[in-house]
């Protein structure tokens, strides 16, 4: 049985790398989510997202996550690998991928892991554009 | 004592810096530590509401007392994902 | 904009064509699903798992399938990949992947598709184990 | 006159096909069909009630008229993913 995956890299995120770590031949369903940079955001071009993390407190939240899963719901592995640093449209800010027996424990993980993910763990985003820059702090636009 | 203080997101824009040095009271709290830095950089003052704050790599209230040479961290609603 | 992916292969399927599909520089979230062959079922050891399709109605149906994603949520692009023939334990079966501006949309139409490509396109699958050989149809054990 | 049938999963094992032609009546339907088959594989009879039907890879219903060559497939439950 392979380890789960937790990561913050500033080097781009292997989703192969994330699949091999959750694939288990006693799983049957995986479900992957990739978050992605949007070229725009309400209608404006956005150039770049400029991802701040703070590293050790945001690994310690993402293993965390995966115990609280593993609480929560019978899985088998866990992939959770948050990029920082500056990214362009249509790049992987974020990767989380489960394995579970059946498919519905890897559908409500995934989507819980994501949504806490997004909630809790000490990561930002700036939004650069041709107007300007903004940092994102939950629903404040600053 | 000096404790040394993380800013996150826009709090950087405020205060010009991302981590800096900061002499506190011996005994001081971190809600000490914001109520000073909100005193010198006043545009801090309106995130005390929303800020949570980590002391070594972990959160902790705004009554976590500091002792010399810790990192406290000042962490503004997240937005990752 | 590339286009959907449907495909109905004996050949292994490609998570990465997948995934390239449906990644679009105006979508910020893709969710992907993978079914994969367990190597028991009910405590039972299985070998292989052996897939029969009816291609042709198989594929209309899937095309069906995405046509009606798309009427429910607003989707980036889609990939419905099914395999068939004999498939080993830890092998990929099916591989749903769809991409939207945010992660909702995605979570619902993927979860959706497998849903109801596992209850309505006709394709079958027979466990091979060490005890003999029995065909799934629906709840039914043959 | 004559039509493809095809079937699939374990009616394969009840034919010991998966895939014949069949003389049926000019008009016959696909119900008229099945109950033919019926007829000459017994163990066809109870899947009447789970069954679905397709003709030239569409699908009908039991009252579907068909036609010589065309390709009618009966579908057990399915069972992909």
């Amino acid at each position: 049985m392979v380890a789960d995956l937790i990561q913050l890299t500033e080097t781009p995120i292997s989703v192969d790398d994330c699949l091999n770590a959750v694939r288990r031949d006693d799983c049957g369903a995986v479900v992957l989510f990739l978050g992605t940079v949007r070229n725009q955001t309400g209608g404006q071009p956005v150039d770049r997202l400029d991802y701040q993390a703070y590293p050790p407190l945001a690994l310690t939240e993402m293993e965390k996550l995966a115990a609280e899963a593993r609480a929560k719901w019978t899985l088998g592995n866990l992939a959770l690998w948050h990029r920082h640093g500056s990214l362009g449209p249509g790049e992987i800010s974020v990767c989380v991928a489960v394995s579970s027996g059946h498919r519905v424990e890897a559908f409500e993980a995934g989507r819980w892991l994501i949504d806490t993910l997004k909630s809790t763990v000490p990561l930002w985003k700036k939004e650069v554009g041709p107007d300007g820059e903004v940092w994102i702090e939950g629903d404040a636009r600053v | 004592m000096t404790v040394r203080v993380l800013f996150f997101a826009s709090l950087q824009n405020v205060v010009g810096s991302s981590e800096l040095p900061f002499d506190v009271a011996d005994g001081a709290t971190a809600s000490d530590l914001f109520q000073q830095l909100s005193l010198r950089w006043q545009g801090l003052g309106p995130y005390r509401k929303v800020l949570r704050v980590a002391c070594g790599a972990e959160f902790v209230g705004w009554d976590h007392v500091l002792h010399a040479g810790d990192e406290v961290a000042l962490l503004p609603p997240v937005s990752g994902g």
